[in-house]
């Protein structure tokens, strides 16, 4: 049952990732990318990382791609059908050389026979201690624990972080005009 | 600080006979006071005259008649120093033991001092360097009052003096210097000098050209003299000469090839000073020189100091009798060419010029076959017939020089097709100039007949030695010599003739302004003349005393030159008749010394007979009406065997023409092409790889994108 | 003192720095959002703006000199090493304000942001350098990379900026997800962001072995990347060149600084005992840094642009370090990228002098004559170029010859001579400003040169960034000591190998 | 003289004031008006001159190691020092130094008519970077005045050059650094490889390198040194730094620049890599090249038709007298190496002197344009002739002393290129000869000539005290080779390894042998 | 279920990688970089399940990064748009060279 989900959420995903890519307008793109993540956040699900599965479909698919979506709309690029795909010996060329950079990326994580990509690493005591901390306190309080304790400086961090694209969007994304009396 | 240079100067050295020479330094220095003085005379007139030019004015020292005391004080500096220094060189002669065995050699301090390397200025005292002496401060003397005469209304007339006083400083270096390398120093200071004579009236191109030449073709010969030199330093430790003719026999194999080498470097050397095959083409041209400086430099001292270094260097020579014999050789050649073209010549002084040449060549021809006193004879008799024959021919050129001014007409003032008859202006000069050529012609007794019938004798005795490897080479070197003798009888005859008899080719206008030298210039001709007549006796030799030859014993002495010069070359003469077994007593032809000396006087009296008829029959036109010879042999010995075209075509040409390819094209196409290359690549390379920046977000990306695949290629492949 | 991090406040005293940064540029910000209300330049702004730094420079040398942390295990790092490099991050961002005061008013930008913006992004490099942490230095580098995109792009009205910033913006992301994808590769074979954690695991051989490749090699992509290395390099002359030039002198000099303490960091203390795997790559990168960047830098006829090719090559002079990897090179790239911060953003206070606070002025010909017109300014331009060509007599020369120190400690000979050699190729394009500046007359006609102005505080700034490179130049042994005892006793240094030279 | 010295504690501090004077020198000239430039400059370069004159009779050649050693520490943890030392060999570079940059800075005074304070301050500051470079005994403290050499002349060919000056400032900047680069590269591996653990001069001297070591570092020392000289394929920067370089920069860069290659080598390539030095593919090489200069160049400066150019080539064709000498690796031909290089030094200033006079009166350096100066300029062709005869080697000049012991420590060990070297004495004729005829005489043809001015005082001054020297040495080197030998043969003996020592004798007593030669 | 979401992973960001190559739409390159973003996530939550909690968190901070770029690059494209009307980034290429 599981496997079956996952090789579905897998399909879509690749699917809907071929789509961005592929897509013929940025509105269709934005759509098979919300497609992607959604499976993602299934199979999320899958990997019992129930919070993140939530958060993605909230975050995510929701507030960041709409954000997408609005810019396209602001821009009026909605219909914007015009051919920007490369074709041609340039996308054969990409698809060779990134073809070539993901066959040789997944050689490498697999690793030579001996040190079979997961045997090593398959550590079901790192699983069993995520499950008891899920069920000790739950799902949010599993993550929300060490993230304010471990990493608080980091989430101090985000903080700063979001703060600036705040500001950065604004300054950026400010009309010409009114500026120039600042 | 103590130099140990200086310590050694000090210690003076003084002749194991205890004779103490008088001022040596002195000698030397007086004529350098007069180049001093001279020169700043030079300067202060120069500025004058320059100041004038600058003003666009032409000048001349002349106020009036008055002349300035830039152009008066050299009348008495030059001269003046050239009588001081023959005073003290002939009071030293004098005073010279003639047993004297070493050389006195003074050394005043250590020029170039290192390590194994010591050179010092020194001065050597003997008997060969005080006759030279002799010479070069007395025939100098006797030009430099004649000078005075030549040179009166010259612009640069204190410049001259200081030049001559140079040169006479050099010489004498060149002659008393105590080693080779104190000897190179005056050997290329009178190649300045004489650059710098020949040069004299720089403004004229070829005049300028000519003293170029002398010196490049000088340094040619220069160059085997280094060469030799670091032979013999390597041989023996030391250039000075004392040690090296001492150690000789001991350290070098006779007849091997260092020495050999070393020889017939030196003899490269000698050639270019000396003006021999292949090397004597610069000598004519050093004509363009005044007259008097012909005269000294080109005939008398300059170009013997070949003559002197040969037999200063008799021991080595006589160690390498293969270079002995290419000397003989060089020498019996130049002296057949020299003549064959003089005969053909127009210019009185290229006649006298390549008579000079000549007479060189019989000297190298007598240091070849090791009758070095011969050659030494022979080059101060020449010194003074040819200095004599030089003036004479100056005194001529000066006054048709005067004829052509004050005429205002133009014409070849050497030219002795434009002469002729000048004996009836010239009286004086026509007398001595006649004794001259019969000296050089070898008539009895003049000078010349003693000097050079020993030299056809030597090689003639010589060449009948028992074991002399080259006797055959030798008996054609004095069938040569005889042969050349008679050419020399003829070409001087042709040029008395042509220049001081038959008719005058002068112009009618001209002709009246002809008239004999001022006093101050017959002077020291008369006093050549008698040195040209009496300097022969000096060596008569001993088997000849009691004939006609030794003017029937009427002389105090016989061989007293051979005598003075024992110890300078009785070595070298001992050397060789080891090697060569005794000299002979008879001619290849058969004969004695007596009989061969009749037949060539007999000979040389006959040719100048014979030449006064023929040329004197002989119309000649003015050279601007005459187009010269027009074919054959002649054309040839008037194109002077066509020297000067080989070595244009074969060596001057190529090099300028391989050093305009050496510029343009590997100079610049190929090295500074290759540099700027360099640069224009990296440039190219920086903008061929700029090209990829297009700008392009997808470009950079792709790029971005191979980057990550070298690197995880690198990663996870190696 | 020593810190406890079971202490929360003690997590503070060993964020000093970092949290006054902070504070002042939301102060910065809020100053400037009132200020505008009121008019003005917003001169103000920045000179709080430098106050900020003064402020975070003590607190930076309260930490220097008495505080000790308990192990080197800690996410957050109380070391010298990155308390120098706090230093070299407060300089340029000084520096680069003083350079930006006369430059924002001018052409009107948004003071109190810009501002700001550049104490963020100073704060994002102090994180990355004071991080243990992949995780943290991967936030740190995105704090300081959203900064700079929006510096970048900063210039609404100008259609380079915007270009600048949007080339950058993609590519930055691009590689930044690359960085990231490689820290969740080494997560996985060491089980931990920790670079501590991540060294131990690699010498109990516990790590993943496959996984390890390829996570240090996109690791070290994400970081080459904004060290501008080849092939990373693309978006480097474009948007050096798009942005405002005081942004650019920000970008060049302390960005790239805080990548190279981050290099440095992860490199010779994580994961040295990687050395032999990681340093050929590395080597070929160095290298054709090096050449690239000089090779093209010859050809640019725009000063902006060929400052922008010469520090791509600076980025590979720096990288010969990272190759060689002994203490001397860990000191010399520390001591280079301090006297780089300070030659580099003077290079680029006369380009923007010269532009007149603009963008208009940057051709090769605007710098004809101005030797005459401008002495004093073409002097100290003059002195500058020379320490960029690293000449002797200015501490350009102490910093290459320190790299090559290092580079000739581990026998990399190789790559020092290609140094040596590229340096040279550097002189020409160094020297052709000189030329133009000397050795040309000035045009005949009006040039933008005869109305250039030199701010006071670009005066001052250009005085002291010459007094500094020439007496650093001389006296190097001060400065020369602080980067040496900055790098003792962090380092997990591999063992200079002679055979691990390359190829 | 030498008690003066001693009670001034002359030895003391000689050397750093004669590096740092200048230096001082320069900013009083920064610090004075632009007309009064020259004459500070002037007098700060003639201080200095006076105080090297100490060093004539300060210096004890003694076993020719350094003398008036002074070190400090400079960069202590890389174990730089400030270490000043003078010996037989420096002090000849210094001197020759001084002499020509105060010659070189009132040769300039009409020449350079702009920007003369920032002139003045750049031939000061040269100034400095070569006596330090002379006078460093620390390998990277001689790098850094090496290379600081560099700049002052960039710009003074750049700024008061001629037509192409920023190509040839350019081009002479980068040759330079290509080899001083490299030579930096190679100081650190024998720091590293041989285990120096300083950059001290005796540190270097007993690092322990293997022959291949040596030859690699010796080859990039002498790619350095060689372009700096330069040797034959490395020399076409000189002619076009020469012929755009104004006049002072041209005297400077003919007189102590080039030299600083062939110091170069005689000072760290040869005792730095002994079997390297000797080794015999380095040591033909090295002599053949010196060989093709000294004809090539001769051949190619036959045939100029400008006169600088001319006398640039012959500098090449000069210095490869010195290289034969130098790599002969005998005493003579060291010795002979360094005459050359102080005759060199002399006559080439002044001819360079002489040229920028005549470029001063007439604008024009072209040959052709001259002609009969000697008649209105009598004490200019005086002077030009007599240097032109010090170039060329006539004995009783410098040049001759030179090339004499040049070639004739190069025909000790390799006489075939002695021999062929030796036919650049021909060439010489060739090329000089030709030069000082058409300028100064022939037919005084060109109405602009009749103009040419005398040499005016300040131009007498300039030239005097080096035509007395050109005499002097040429009639008296003596005291100059005593003061050389020791520390030249300190270099041999190192290349040679105490070889050198046994094969030299001590000075042949002649003078007994002359008084009575051996039958 | 590690191996199959890792190889998943790299697929993903294999794809996305290859749409910032092809794409000339400023906007779907983002989207592509976004999507690069996303398969890294995976390969932490699946990583997490065999080393620990840390994985989820740094989920956590990528999606928070993710937003931020995702707020500053739309800000970017906002802008450059006003200059050419397009994101076509062919057409933004006044800088080269």
């Amino acid at each position: 049952m599981t496997d079956a989900l996952f090789v579905l959420f897998a399909v879509v995903s690749v699917g809907g990732a071929v789509g961005v890519v592929t897509g013929r307008s940025p509105v269709a793109s934005l759509l098979f990318m919300v497609a992607t993540l959604a499976s993602l956040a299934g199979i999320y699900v899958l990997l019992e990382a129930h919070f993140l599965a939530a958060i993605q479909v909230l975050v995510y698919a929701g507030a960041i791609m709409v954000l997408f979506l609005f810019v396209i709309m602001l821009l009026n690029l909605g219909h914007d059908y015009r051919a920007d795909l490369r074709f041609g010996s340039w996308s054969l060329l990409s698809v060779v050389v990134v073809g070539l950079t993901a066959s040789v990326l997944v050689q490498g994580i697999t690793g030579s026979e001996a040190d079979a990509f997961g045997g090593h690493l398959a550590d079901p005591a790192a699983a069993a201690a995520i499950d008891l901390a899920v069920a000790e306190k739950g799902a949010v309080g599993a993550i929300a624990d060490p993230l304010f304790t471990d990493y608080v400086v980091a989430f101090e961090v985000i903080g700063l972080l979001l703060l600036v694209a705040i500001v950065a969007a604004v300054v950026l994304a400010k009309p010409r005009g009114r500026s120039e009396d600042a | 600080m103590t130099s140990p240079a200086l310590a050694y100067a000090a210690d003076a050295a003084v002749a194991a006979d205890g004779w103490v020479p008088v001022l040596p330094g002195a000698m030397v220095l007086l004529p350098l006071l007069g180049f001093v003085l001279n020169g700043l005379l030079a300067l202060r007139s120069a500025r004058d005259s320059s100041a004038a030019l600058r003003a666009g004015r032409d000048w001349s020292p002349l106020v009036g008649d008055r002349r300035p005391a830039t152009h008066t004080l050299p009348t008495w500096i030059g001269p003046g120093v050239m009588a001081l220094a023959f005073g003290l060189a002939l009071l030293n002669f004098l005073g010279m033991p003639a047993e004297m065995h070493d050389p006195v050699v003074r050394s005043y301090w250590g020029w170039v001092v290192t390590g194994e390397l010591r050179i010092d200025a020194a001065l050597q005292l003997d008997q060969l360097s005080m006759l030279m002496t002799l010479v070069v401060t007395g025939v100098g003397f006797l030009i430099h009052v004649f000078s005075v005469g030549y040179m009166r209304d010259d612009p640069g007339y204190p410049r001259y003096f200081a030049y001559l006083n140079l040169f006479v400083f050099f010489m004498l270096v060149l002659v008393l210097g105590s080693s080779f390398a104190t000897m190179f120093v005056g050997w290329e200071g009178v190649g300045l000098c004489s650059y710098l004579l020949i040069g004299y009236w720089f403004s004229d191109r070829e005049k300028s050209d000519a003293g170029k030449k002398a010196f490049i073709v000088n340094r040619i010969g220069d160059v085997g003299f280094l060469l030799a030199m670091f032979l013999i330093f390597g041989a023996f430790g030391t250039l000075d000469f004392a040690p090296i003719f001492a150690g000789t026999e001991g350290q070098l194999a006779a007849g091997g090839a260092l020495v050999t080498a070393i020889t017939l470097l030196l003899l490269l050397g000698a050639a270019g000073k000396s003006a021999q095959l292949p090397l004597h083409i610069w000598l004519p041209d050093a004509m363009a020189g005044p007259t008097p400086v012909s005269a000294l430099i080109h005939a008398a001292t300059m170009v013997t100091a070949g003559v002197y270094m040969v037999v200063r260097s008799s021991v080595l020579y006589s160690l390498a009798p293969t270079s002995q014999a290419v000397v003989a050789g060089v020498g019996v050649l130049t002296a057949l060419v020299a003549a064959t073209i003089a005969l053909q010549q127009y210019d009185i002084k290229k006649v006298l010029a390549y008579s000079t040449i000549s007479q060189l060549g019989f000297m190298f021809l007598a240091a070849g076959v090791g009758a070095y006193t011969a050659a030494i004879f022979h080059l101060v008799t020449h010194a003074f017939f040819k200095a004599l024959l030089f003036l004479g021919a100056g005194a001529v050129i000066h006054s048709m020089h005067h004829a052509a001014h004050r005429s205002h007409t133009d014409f070849d003032e050497q030219d002795m097709r434009n002469m002729g008859g000048l004996r009836r202006h010239m009286p004086i000069t026509c007398a001595v100039m006649w004794v001259a050529t019969l000296a050089i012609a070898g008539i009895w007794p003049l000078a010349g007949f003693f000097s050079k019938d020993e030299i056809i004798w030597y090689a003639a005795a010589w060449a009948g030695a028992e074991s002399n490897p080259f006797a055959g080479p030798y008996a054609a070197f004095w069938a040569l010599a005889l042969l050349t003798a008679l050419l020399t009888a003829f070409y001087m005859a042709r040029l008395m003739v042509m220049t001081f008899h038959g008719e005058s080719r002068t112009g009618e206008d001209a002709r009246r302004h002809l008239h004999e030298a001022p006093g101050v210039m017959t002077v020291p001709l008369v006093a050549l003349a008698a040195l040209s007549v009496f300097g022969g006796w000096i060596n008569v030799p001993e088997v000849l005393r009691s004939s006609f030859a030794g003017l029937f014993g009427a002389l105090p002495m016989t061989e007293w030159l051979h005598h003075w010069l024992h110890p300078v070359t009785h070595a070298a003469t001992s050397i060789q008749i080891a090697g060569f077994g005794e000299a002979a007593k008879h001619a290849p032809l058969g004969g004695g010394e007596a009989t061969w000396a009749l037949l060539s006087t007999l000979a040389a009296a006959a040719v100048v007979a014979v030449a006064v008829r023929v040329v004197g029959s002989r119309k000649f036109q003015p050279a601007s009406l005459d187009s010269g010879p027009e074919g054959g042999l002649r054309l040839a010995l008037y194109n002077k065997w066509y020297f000067d075209e080989l070595y244009d075509a074969v060596v001057v040409r190529p090099v300028v023409a391989l050093s305009r390819w050496c510029w343009r094209a590997v100079d610049n196409r190929v090295i500074d092409g290759l540099v700027n290359m360099t640069g224009s690549v990296a440039r190219l390379a920086g903008w061929t790889t700029s090209l990829f920046q297009t700008g392009q977000v997808n470009m950079y990306a792709f790029v971005l994108t191979l980057g990550i695949l070298c690197f995880l290629g690198a990663a996870v492949l190696l | 003192m020593l810190l406890d991090y079971s202490s929360s406040l003690h997590y503070l005293l060993a964020l000093l720095p970092e949290a006054v940064l902070a504070a002042f540029a939301m102060w910065v910000l809020l100053a400037g959002v009132s200020r505008r209300r009121s008019g003005g330049l917003g001169k103000e702004t920045g000179w709080l703006a430098l106050a900020g730094l003064l402020v975070a420079g003590v607190a930076n040398g309260w930490l220097y000199s008495g505080v000790a942390e308990g192990g080197t295990a800690a996410m957050i790092a109380v070391d010298r090493l990155r308390l120098f490099a706090n230093w070299v991050f407060i300089l340029g961002a000084g520096f680069a304000i003083v350079v930006a005061l006369p430059y924002v008013a001018r052409q009107k930008l948004q003071a109190g942001e810009y501002y700001s913006l550049v104490l963020f992004a100073t704060v994002g490099m102090m994180v990355m350098a004071a991080s243990r942490d992949l995780m943290l230095i991967f936030l740190g580098l995105e704090l300081m990379s959203i900064a700079v995109y929006a510096l970048a792009g900063y210039n609404r009205r100008d259609r380079r900026s915007a270009e600048a910033g949007l080339k950058y913006f993609l590519l930055g992301a691009f590689a930044s997800a690359f960085l990231l994808f490689g820290i969740a590769l080494l997560y996985g074979a060491a089980g931990s962001t920790n670079l501590h954690a991540i060294s131990e695991a690699l010498s109990a051989g516990a790590a993943v072995e496959s996984l390890l490749g390829p996570g240090l090699a996109l690791l070290t992509i994400g970081l080459a990347f904004k060290v501008s290395a080849v092939p990373f390099h693309m978006w480097t002359p474009d948007v050096y060149e798009g942005a405002p030039t005081p942004a650019t002198a920000f970008m060049a000099a302390a960005v790239k600084a805080g990548a190279f303490v981050v290099l440095l960091r992860i490199f010779a203390t994580g994961l040295g005992t990687l050395h032999a795997e990681w340093s050929g790559i590395l080597w070929w990168v160095s290298a054709l840094t090096m050449v690239f960047g000089n090779l093209v830098a010859l050809v640019q006829s725009s000063v902006k642009r060929m400052l922008a090719y010469s520090s791509i090559a600076h980025g590979g002079y720096l990288l010969v370090a990272i190759v060689a990897a002994n203490e001397t090179a860990a000191a010399g790239l520390l001591f280079y990228l301090l006297v780089y911060t300070v030659m580099t953003i003077a290079a680029f206070a006369v380009v923007v002098t010269v532009a007149n606070q603009g963008e208009g002025g940057n051709r090769m010909e605007d710098y004809q004559g101005l030797g005459t017109r401008r002495p004093v300014l073409s002097i100290c331009m003059t002195v500058v170029l020379l320490a960029l060509a690293g000449f002797p007599g200015t501490a350009g020369f102490i910093a290459k010859y320190h790299l090559l120190l290092g580079a000739a400690e581990a026998s990399l000979w190789t790559l020092a001579v290609i140094l040596a050699l590229t340096t040279v190729v550097s002189y020409w394009y160094y020297l052709r400003v000189a030329w133009y500046m000397w050795m040309r007359d000035p045009p005949a006609e009006g040039r933008p040169t005869d109305y250039v102005i030199t701010p006071f505080g670009t005066r001052v700034a250009l005085v002291v960034s010459v007094a500094l490179l020439v007496l650093a130049g001389i006296f190097p042994g001060a400065a020369l000591e602080m980067a040496e005892n900055s790098i003792r006793g962090i380092m997990y240094l591999a063992a200079p190998q002679a055979g691990a030279a390359g190829p | 003289m030498t008690e003066l010295l001693a009670a001034i504690r002359y030895e003391d501090w000689v050397l750093h004031a004669l590096i740092w004077l200048p230096l001082a020198g320069a900013a009083h000239v920064v610090a004075s008006s632009a007309e009064r430039a020259r004459l500070v400059a002037f007098g700060w370069s003639l201080l200095v001159l006076g105080l090297s004159l100490g060093l004539w009779w300060a210096y004890d050649p003694g076993d020719g190691g350094f003398a008036m050693v002074s070190s400090a520490t400079w960069i202590e943890r890389w174990g730089v020092g400030y270490s000043l030392g003078l010996d037989g060999i420096s002090i000849f570079m210094v001197l020759l130094t001084t002499l020509t940059s105060a010659v070189a800075i009132l040769g300039s005074f009409e020449y350079v008519k702009t920007r003369r304070r920032a002139f003045y301050s750049l031939m000061l500051l040269l100034q400095t970077g070569v006596v330090g470079f002379f006078l460093a005994t620390d390998v990277f403290l001689f790098y850094v005045f090496f290379e600081l050499t560099l700049v002052p002349m960039y710009f003074i060919v750049g700024i008061w050059g001629g037509e192409r000056r920023i190509y040839a400032a350019v081009k002479f900047f980068l040759y330079t650094a290509v080899g001083s680069l490299l030579m930096l590269v190679a100081i650190l591996y024998v720091y590293f490889a041989g285990d120096t653990g300083s950059f001290a001069y005796d540190a270097f001297l007993h690092a322990e390198l293997s022959l291949r070591e040596q030859l690699w570092l010796f080859a990039a020392f002498a790619l350095a040194f060689g372009i700096k000289v330069p040797i034959f394929p490395f020399h076409t920067w000189l002619p076009d730094a020469h012929v755009e370089a104004p006049t002072p920069g041209s005297v400077i860069l003919a007189s102590v620049l080039l030299k600083m290659g062939t110091y170069g080598f005689v000072r760290f390539a040869l005792p730095f890599f002994p079997d390297a030095a000797q080794h015999p593919t380095v040591v033909s090489t090295m002599l053949a090249l010196g060989v093709v200069g000294i004809i090539y160049a001769a051949w190619v400066a036959a045939v100029q038709p400008d006169a600088k150019k001319l006398v640039a080539y012959t500098s090449v064709a000069h210095m490869g007298f010195v290289v034969i000498g130098i790599f002969a690796l005998t005493l003579n031909g060291l010795q002979g190496g360094m005459v050359v290089m102080i005759s060199h030094g002399v006559s080439t200033g002044a001819l360079f002197l002489l040229l920028g006079m005549m470029y001063e009166r007439r604008h024009t350096r072209r040959i052709e344009d001259f002609g009969g100066i000697g008649r209105v300029a009598p004490l200019f062709a005086t002077a030009f002739v007599v240097t032109a005869l010090a170039s060329i080697g006539l004995p009783g000049t410098s040049g001759f002393v030179g090339e004499f012991l040049a070639l004739l420590g190069t025909f000790e060990r390799h006489p075939v290129h002695a021999i062929l070297a030796a036919l650049g004495v021909v060439f010489a004729a060739y090329y000089m000869l030709p030069m000082v005829q058409r300028i100064l005489f022939n037919k005084l043809d060109k109405p602009e000539n009749r103009a040419f001015a005398e040499l005016s005082r300040r131009e007498i001054a300039v030239l005097g005290p080096l035509l007395a020297l050109m005499i002097w040495i040429g009639v008296h080197p003596t005291p100059l080779l005593e003061r050389m030998e020791p520390s030249l043969q300190v270099v041999l003996e190192r290349v040679e390894g105490g070889e050198a020592a046994a094969a030299v004798p001590a000075a042949p007593s002649i003078g007994a042998e002359r008084g009575n030669p051996a039958d | 279920m590690l191996a199959p979401a890792i190889y998943l992973s790299a697929a993903l960001f294999a794809i996305g990688t290859l749409g910032v190559i092809v794409r000339r739409n400023a906007i779907i390159i983002f989207l592509c970089i976004e999507l690069q973003l996303n398969a890294v996530n995976l390969a932490f939550v699946a990583l997490s399940r065999h080393v620990g909690i840390e994985g989820q968190i740094y989920v956590f901070f990528v999606m928070t990064v993710a937003a931020a770029e995702a707020a500053v690059g739309l800000a970017i494209i906002i802008s450059i748009f006003r200059h050419y009307e397009t994101v076509n980034v062919d057409k933004f290429n006044v800088l080269k060279w």
